[in-house]
């Protein structure tokens, strides 16, 4: 027989005023089960809980239910209270008083028979609770960061600075990303090789960090904790622990007519490269798809200049399988293309470049050498036009959003423009300035007063060349939209910030969800912005969205706090409302009949196959288990089962029938 | 190729040349044309300005029409006449309720399958390397072609490709031998409908463009629609006066230059209408003695 | 004072959205009609048909069924599956003939505390118009000797 | 007949397959369901339109299992049957060889592609009086629908013959022999009557392939086909998915689809 | 009391039943639903059916019904009050009319079944108040057996009174119990006075196929002979045969209830169904079809008449007519008869 404590509060008078909480003790006290049933002024002040904890001791109560106010406030409270003297915390449920009743009901003999139903039903409720204990799940304390850009690189330090292991996996053959191919950032200016070289360096040599360069992610499985990564490590065709990086076999490469990623395509590059100076790993990769010797077996230049004879012509790619604790995605993005843009020539025109290719030019390590010459001649622009928003806020080309990093970096690219060509004229075509990080204003100002650089406002709405010079057709929205045309020299567009490309293939791998745009979707925009649906995978920097170094760093060390968090236990605690298949002896063993409606139908993938064999191993059933690590309790499998073989702890079919039979009898 | 042919109210009037070139090059290219039995006027911009469903009452008759004569494939060599045609047919396609209102308004039976060519994918078909290795002539002239707006847009009616930079007629005249110049101003506005009322912005706007075309040393201007010609060739006088520059740089229709490939006089294309005299440098090269038309006979 | 019918009317509500917007009725001390007894649940993909069966067997008038809009899921599906189940559950309950208006179906997010409780007054008037639910209760007691 | 009874000699002879589940002549003018296993016992097999009882119901039985593999005489609503069975994972494709008569000669259905092209090309035709008792009933009012089942329901004895005569009702403890908590009540009474009838509906929508076994199994003649059909048509004509025609198509009430549309929840 | 014979035209049975409606007792009789017979309240003569050979469901439901409260509670706080059905006094009068002679014998059956050991107070309080008026049989299908079992189509056990159908639409009026001539004796003026008639040649001939008590010596030494899983392979294991037979007694006691009301009810179980047996430790003692085949048959013919000398069977067929899967008693007895040699 269970012997049950019932609790009512008046929560001051928020519960008191309308309902008569000694009458509803008292009609509970009627039922059968009920020990003790009792009213209180404050229950979750200090001396009502001690009340509870007296109860317990004294009465040995089997089940408590405190009647006060929403349980999504104070169930943790009682529960602790519980606890606290011996009894299970999940055999404690609150009883919805105050919102539910007093506060929206005048004072009424209904209201307080309200009041009874509602007490009576999590009676019932609990009379059924059954002890539960927080599902503990091992954790492999080893973190998986997708993506050695800027944020990789952050989330990858943080958590080995906090003694985990970690493994950066970056496609490209050195980390870096887009960061490294940036002149100078904004705002302060610094230049980015001197801030970032460090940290990739670091990357290189941290004890807890595994870096894989030029692999990809080959297929991940498992949950939280637990999961099973292959990486495919591309044959670089080089044998690194040999090979010195002296850059021998680049210079010997005959093949040089390749255009260079990393310099956005204004240079050329050999079959055997490094992708730039300060490369982490500085070790050289064969381009298999246009090295000579792969496409028609003569050249092998590279092997006969190496002094250290590094060429491996016949290594292959080597998959690596690891277990991982916990994912960080930072995949990063891309800027779009200017052949994306009919009205500025469908890419045709040579001076019409991206703001990343402009990055280049002004690059000390870049095709220029840090003077800015126009790709198509080499002349100095004496008239840069920058087009901010190209591509980005437009609904007509399917980029609705602001890509947020355009603006600071349009003026940055104007204001060192006008430091290294002094009577160089720098007009900007803006919708908005969207300027709104720590001293970002200041900086846009200083570009249009110190460097005097002319700001438009206005879209510009043709580019095309005439007698070598880029006709710039825009208006100007300041001055009544009066038609401007400029002749300008160079054309450097701002193009939208998208998602990088891969996106949604990783996105699948990782059963993590994506947007319209292939961006990855964080679990909730403002609580939980680093986090993803599926547990144990996290986002940091551009691959959720468009955004700044800053952003993207802050990003990272959120993620790799969300990672330390997880390992900081050996085992990761969660709330016990899991869905459970039944087992029952042999030889039925459980009643699930192994159709697998709830697997198609859990949002979390948390049900699996186990196969019930005999001991010489003769499969007798399939039937469905649940993963306790991954299971988040929403109970839609429990209300699917047609032969009611899987129920929710917390709350289970009888529970739920037990409550509703209460209410209406 | 036996299509249907609707010359619309320019080609009748102050474009004949257009109409006339066009009959006379069809037979050297293989095209067979029928014209539309007593077709009306498309509507073009004056009546989408007044009544929408008029404005696709008439062009759905034309279309009703040409369905009832059995020609499935219908070419509309005028621009405009072609971009009324072609929407009325997609919002037709789109919009039951419309399609039923305007059915009852025409009286006859339309169902919409006609395919409405423009006069470039026609001349794309037909002028084929083949065709053209046995012109009797050729037409070599560095020259620009000028698309104006209602050719390709809007794109996803007309499905035209590269609708800011379009390649038809560049590549459809370097098959007769010109040179067409790479030009930025192929699809900027000449002013359209304005020519009557505002002419002093047409003057100015085909003035940039006439300006453009001269200094980048084309000799003469391409275009396929009856009102680009209008403006660039029969206003000449007044964007002479308003813009105070002088142009002498020609205007002919894509039309006019195929058939002076295949070298037929400038009377039978009837250049002599244009108002800018078509003065080329007689650098055409004649094959001596080809009596016109043998060669054709045989394509 | 005339002896209205008072309808007794039970709720099948999600825990994280029309259960909070439940709670924000309260916060903002918007009344309504006492008639509706609340029953929690982690989603609406958790309730099952058969408890809209024994409420009405147990003699409740009338039953509301509330939940998270459509994306708004904290479990990502739960309402989705829900919205299928019922929809198919619905005409098949009036195809054996069973009054489902005495039902009220509907989404209120956390957010919508006003919408709840125009929810719970709509509906107890309209079944107090509707009358208590004899026939089904009734029919239910039939057959044993 | 004789095709039948020549192919089911060869298919044991040659130890292809260990049973037949076929028809053989029962009492008076039935048939019934037949389990031959040797070669002489295949002229008992008989073929005609009194073949209607859906024999898939059998390849789930232990005692039928132990005997190796099964050769299924199937009528087309029998081959859904199959394929959904093996949607929902209950069989194996290689686990059943389904037989087929097709204009005069036997077709061996064996593999997935087979089994799908053979039900593609044959889709359940309802007899005359079904379409006639679905008429009668969409012309009621809700009242007198509810008049019309409750009358039908009171004769109902809960022998669930009628559960054991459906393929898909393969659960070895069925919803009705829970009783923590007694979902369904398991007396007879009207309550106990709707509550199961309700949930066999409900259980067999989008699952239900309309073979009309368990209308032919009930012995009171309650016309409840009619309530899995009408379950089958609101799950076709809500969500456009059928059963029995993919061996991994996914079931109708275990997915959903964002645009479902309904007028209802407000 | 010596058996009086009486006659009676169709036209004064019709008047007689009808005076019995108009007087107020509850009358049951065969009357057609669709394709198929039942015992159904009566409340207009025109509509009893006379050309049927045996009803879907037997009458059994009248002593035995499918769903019977046993006993009702009610709490208010902590008094809880029972109401306990088996007090309840008289069972309303109730008379059968067109039960077979295989039906009144299977009540009979039921009747000492529930006689034994405690009498159970209801069916025995609902036997008091039934009067049973039984139709011989002129016709008889495939599935009559039972001449084989000890009963034959004019027999008179277990009815009040037996008609037998004679010549020029008259029958043949037998008052067996005191019951049924009490009967009888109110509504004298509908029958007129006559001397005993053979019926025999009214009767329909059922053939005898075997002896139940040769099956019954067979039966006992049975127990694991394989002929039951051959037997069971096509049964499905539904309740169809049990709910239908007029003599199978198996019942299963249901709580219905929640803290404030609730009932204890008795209803019909059956041995075929798979859960019958199923302990609460999850073993099954009859867990495959053939036991629980095995199980039906050795209880009605062989434990039966070894432990209350009365056959579990009055050969009236239902149970084969209305398998799903057409499981023939008759025949499966004739096998067991060929197949088990003598023990």
């Amino acid at each position: 027989m269970s012997r049950i404590g019932v609790f009512i509060c008046h929560c001051g008078e928020n519960i008191g005023a309308t309902v008569n909480c000694e009458k509803v003790a008292k009609t509970i006290a009627a039922m059968p089960g009920v020990a003790l049933s009792v009213d209180y002024k404050y229950m979750c002040s200090d001396p009502g809980q001690n009340l509870i904890r007296q109860a317990i001791k004294e009465k040995n109560l089997t089940g408590v239910v405190v009647a006060a106010c929403s349980p999504r406030m104070h169930e943790p409270t009682f529960r602790r209270a519980c606890a606290d003297s011996g009894l299970n915390p999940y055999l404690c449920e609150m009883a919805n008083l105050r919102e539910h009743c007093s506060w929206v009901h005048a004072k009424s003999g209904a209201t307080t028979d309200k009041a009874v139903d509602l007490v009576s039903m999590l009676v019932e409720k609990v009379k059924r609770n059954k002890p539960l204990h927080p599902i503990k799940v091992p954790v492999t304390k080893t973190a998986l960061v997708i993506g050695g850009g800027i944020a990789g690189i952050q989330a990858s330090l943080d958590i080995a600075n906090a003694g985990q292991k970690v493994v950066l996996v970056e496609r490209e053959p050195s980390i870096g990303g887009h960061m490294s191919q940036l002149s100078e950032t904004f705002p302060t200016l610094d230049c980015s090789q001197c801030i970032l070289t460090p940290r990739m360096v670091e990357v290189a040599q941290h004890p807890n960090i595994t870096l894989y360069t030029y692999s990809e992610i080959e297929s991940v499985s498992g949950f939280i904790g637990n999961f099973t990564v292959r990486i495919r490590k591309k044959a670089r065709s080089i044998d690194e622990k040999l090979c010195t990086g002296c850059g021998n076999c680049v210079t010997a490469c005959p093949i040089k007519k390749i255009s260079s990623e990393f310099n956005a395509g204004l240079e050329m590059r050999s079959a055997i490269y490094v992708p730039f100076p300060q490369a982490v790993p500085n070790k050289p990769v064969i381009d298999r798809t246009r090295c000579s010797y792969f496409k028609s077996g003569k050249c092998k230049f590279c092997e006969t200049k190496c002094p250290a004879k590094a060429i491996r012509f016949d290594q292959q790619d080597e998959i690596v399988e690891i277990q991982v604790g916990a994912i960080v995605t930072a995949t990063g993005f891309n800027v779009a293309e200017t052949s994306f843009f009919p009205e500025y020539g469908y890419g045709k025109y040579k001076d019409v470049i991206t703001g990343l290719q402009f990055e280049r030019l002004l690059s000390a390590s870049g095709p220029t050498l840090g003077e800015v010459k126009r790709p198509s001649d080499g002349k100095v622009p004496e008239k840069v036009v920058f087009i901010a928003c190209a591509g980005s806020r437009d609904p007509a080309k399917g980029i609705e959003y602001c890509s947020k990093i355009c603006c600071m970096y349009t003026a940055k690219h104007a204001m060192l423009y006008k430091h290294k060509v002094h009577n160089g004229e720098a007009y900007v075509f803006y919708m908005d300035i969207r300027a709104a990080g720590k001293g970002y204003d200041e900086f846009v100002r200083r570009a249009i007063e110190d460097d005097h650089v002319q700001y438009i406002r206005g879209r510009v709405s043709r580019v095309y060349e005439r007698n070598g010079k880029l006709i710039v057709k825009g208006a100007d929205t300041l001055l009544g939209a009066q038609q401007v045309e400029i002749e300008a020299d160079l054309v450097v567009l701002a193009t939208a910030g998208i998602s990088n490309n891969g996106a949604e293939e990783l996105a699948q791998k990782l059963h993590v969800s994506y947007d319209s745009h292939k961006f990855f979707s964080e679990a909730h925009p403002k609580l939980r912005p680093v986090e993803t649906n599926s547990a144990g995978i996290f986002l940091a920097g551009a691959c959720q969205a468009p955004k700044d170094i800053p952003e993207s760093v802050s990003q990272a060390s959120a993620a790799a706090s969300k990672v330390i968090g997880l390992f900081s236990q050996n085992e990761m605690t969660r709330e016990p409302v899991i869905a459970v298949v039944n087992r029952t002896v042999s030889p039925v063993f459980s009643t699930c009949m192994g159709c697998f409606m709830c697997q198609g139908a859990c949002p979390y993938n948390a049900i699996e196959r186990e196969e019930i064999k005999t001991r010489d191993g003769t499969l007798i059933k399939t039937v469905a288990k649940v993963n306790p690590g991954l299971c988040q309790g929403c109970g839609t499998c429990v209300a699917f089962c047609r032969s009611k073989s899987i129920d929710l702890q917390g709350y289970s079919n009888e529970q739920v029938y037990a409550e509703l039979m209460e209410l209406l009898s | 190729m036996k299509l249907g042919f609707y010359p619309g109210c320019s080609l009748e009037g102050s474009s004949r040349e257009y109409a006339e070139s066009i009959r006379a090059i069809a037979p050297f290219i293989g095209l067979e044309l029928e014209e539309v039995e007593n077709w009306n006027c498309c509507g073009s911009s004056s009546a989408h300005a007044m009544d929408h469903t008029l404005s696709l009452a008439l062009p759905a008759r034309v279309l009703a029409q040409a369905e009832k004569q059995g020609l499935h494939d219908v070419v509309v060599p005028c621009a405009a006449c072609y971009n009324r045609l072609a929407s009325t047919q997609h919002e037709l396609n789109e919009d039951r309720k419309t399609k039923e209102a305007v059915v009852s308004a025409i009286k006859m039976p339309y169902a919409g399958t006609t395919v409405v060519q423009n006069i470039l994918d026609v001349l794309e078909q037909s002028l084929t390397p083949q065709v053209t290795a046995n012109f009797p002539a050729t037409f070599p002239y560095k020259i620009v072609c000028y698309y104006g707006c209602l050719l390709v847009r809007p794109p996803k009616i007309l499905k035209s490709v590269r609708y800011e930079d379009p390649q038809q007629m560049d590549n459809l005249m370097r098959q007769i031998g010109a040179t067409p110049l790479n030009w930025g101003m192929k699809t900027e506005c000449c002013g359209a409908g304005l020519t009557m009322t505002r002419t002093d912005i047409v003057a100015n706007l085909c003035g940039t463009i006439l300006e453009d075309a001269a200094e980048r040393g084309a000799e003469a201007i391409i275009v396929a629609c009856p009102m680009c010609h209008s403006n660039l060739d029969m206003r000449r006088k007044d964007t002479e006066r308003i813009t105070g520059k002088k142009f002498t740089i020609p205007v002919l229709y894509i039309t006019q230059a195929i058939g002076l490939a295949l070298g037929l006089s400038p009377k039978q294309l009837g250049l002599q209408r244009h108002f800018v005299n078509v003065a080329l440098q007689g650098k055409m090269k004649f094959q001596k003695n080809v009596p016109v038309g043998a060669t054709a006979a045989g394509a | 004072m005339e002896n209205t019918f008072e309808p007794k009317i039970v709720a099948f509500v999600c825990n994280w959205c029309t259960y909070a917007g439940a709670d924000l009725t309260g916060t903002s001390r918007i009344k309504y009609a006492t008639n509706v007894r609340i029953v929690r649940f982690p989603c609406t993909g958790r309730i099952d048909y058969n408890l809209l069966l024994k409420a009405f067997a147990q003699g409740a008038d009338g039953v509301i069924v509330s939940g998270c809009h459509p994306n708004d899921c904290h479990y990502t599906s739960g309402n989705f599956h829900a919205r299928r189940r019922w929809i198919v559950f619905r005409q098949m309950m009036e195809y054996m003939g069973f009054d489902m208006s005495r039902v009220k179906f509907s989404w209120v997010s956390a957010a919508e505390g006003a919408k709840w409780a125009d929810i719970v007054n709509t509906t107890v008037q309209e079944i107090r118009d509707l009358g208590p639910s004899k026939e089904y209760a009734e029919m239910s007691r039939l057959g044993v000797v | 007949m004789q095709v039948l009874q020549q192919k089911a000699k060869e298919l044991l002879e040659s130890g292809k397959v260990q049973v037949v589940i076929g028809y053989g002549e029962g009492t008076g003018e039935r048939v019934r369901p037949l389990f031959v296993r040797t070669a002489e016992e295949v002229s008992k097999l008989v073929w005609d339109d009194r073949c209607r009882q859906n024999l898939a119901v059998y390849l789930n039985k232990p005692e039928i299992k132990k005997m190796g593999m099964p050769a299924l005489i199937a009528t087309p609503v029998v081959v859904h049957t199959v394929i959904q069975l093996i949607a929902e994972h209950q069989l194996k494709v290689d686990g059943v060889l389904t037989l087929v008569v097709e204009n005069g000669s036997v077709k061996e259905l064996f593999d997935t592609t087979s089994l799908e092209a053979y039900a593609e090309s044959h889709p359940v035709i309802f007899p005359p009086f079904v379409k006639q008792e679905i008429k009668t009933i969409a012309e009621m009012s809700l009242h007198e629908r509810f008049k019309f089942w409750q009358d039908e329901f009171s004769r109902c004895i809960k022998c669930y013959a009628c559960r054991s005569a459906c393929p898909l009702c393969y659960c070895e403890r069925c919803i009705t022999d829970n009783n923590q908590p007694q979902w369904i009540s398991s007396a007879s009474h009207a309550q106990g009557n709707f509550e199961w009838h309700v949930n066999r509906a409900m259980h067999l929508a989008g699952r239900c392939i309309q073979c009309g076994s368990c209308t032919i199994a009930c012995p009171v003649g309650i016309p409840i086909g009619l309530l899995t059909i009408e379950a089958s048509r609101i799950v076709g004509t809500e969500f456009g998915q059928q059963p029995g025609l993919k061996c991994d198509a996914v079931p109708a009430m275990s997915s959903f689809k964002v645009e479902d549309t309904e007028t209802f929840i407000k | 009391m010596s058996i009086q014979n009486k006659v009676v035209t169709h036209e004064n049975l019709l008047n007689f039943l009808g005076e019995i409606i108009a007087s107020g007792k509850e009358l049951y009789a065969p009357q057609r639903k669709g394709l198929k017979t039942y015992f159904h309240p009566l409340n207009d003569v025109q509509t009893i059916v006379f050309d049927y050979i045996q009803t879907t469901l037997s009458p059994k439901s009248l002593l035995f019904p499918k769903v019977e409260r046993l006993l009702s509670y009610t709490r208010d706080g902590k008094q809880i009050h029972v109401t306990d059905s088996s007090e309840q006094k008289q069972a309303p009068d109730r008379i059968l009319f067109g039960s077979r002679p295989c039906d009144a014998a299977g009540l009979q059956t039921v009747t000492e079944f529930f006689r034994r050991d405690n009498p159970d107070a209801f069916i025995q309080r609902r036997q008091n108040a039934l009067t049973i008026i039984s139709v011989s049989c002129t016709k008889s299908n495939e599935y009559c057996f039972c001449t084989s079992v000890g009963i034959s189509p004019g027999d008179t056990t277990g009815s009040d009174i037996l008609l037998t159908p004679i010549e020029n639409a008259r029958y043949f009026v037998e008052a067996v119990t005191e019951k049924g001539s009490l009967l009888l004796a109110q509504y004298e003026k509908y029958f007129e006075k006559s001397e005993a008639i053979t019926k025999e040649p009214h009767l329909v001939k059922v053939t005898k196929t075997f002896s139940s008590t040769e099956i019954s010596e067979r039966l006992t030494g049975s127990f694991d002979n394989p002929i039951w899983k051959d037997a069971s392979l096509r049964c499905i294991g539904c309740g169809t045969c049990a709910y239908a037979c007029p003599v199978c007694s198996c019942f299963d006691i249901q709580d219905e209830g929640t803290n404030k009301k609730g009932d204890r009810l008795r209803c019909w179980d059956s041995c075929g169904f798979s859960l019958f047996t199923l302990h609460t430790s999850g073993h099954n003692p009859r867990s495959t079809q053939s036991e629980r085949w095995r199980q039906r048959v050795m209880h009605k013919f062989s434990y039966m008449p070894e432990q209350s000398g009365m056959l579990g069977c009055v050969g009236c067929g239902r149970c084969s007519m209305s398998c799903p899967a057409d499981m023939n008693l008759k025949e499966q007895l004739l096998e067991i008869a060929a197949k088990v040699e003598d023990v």
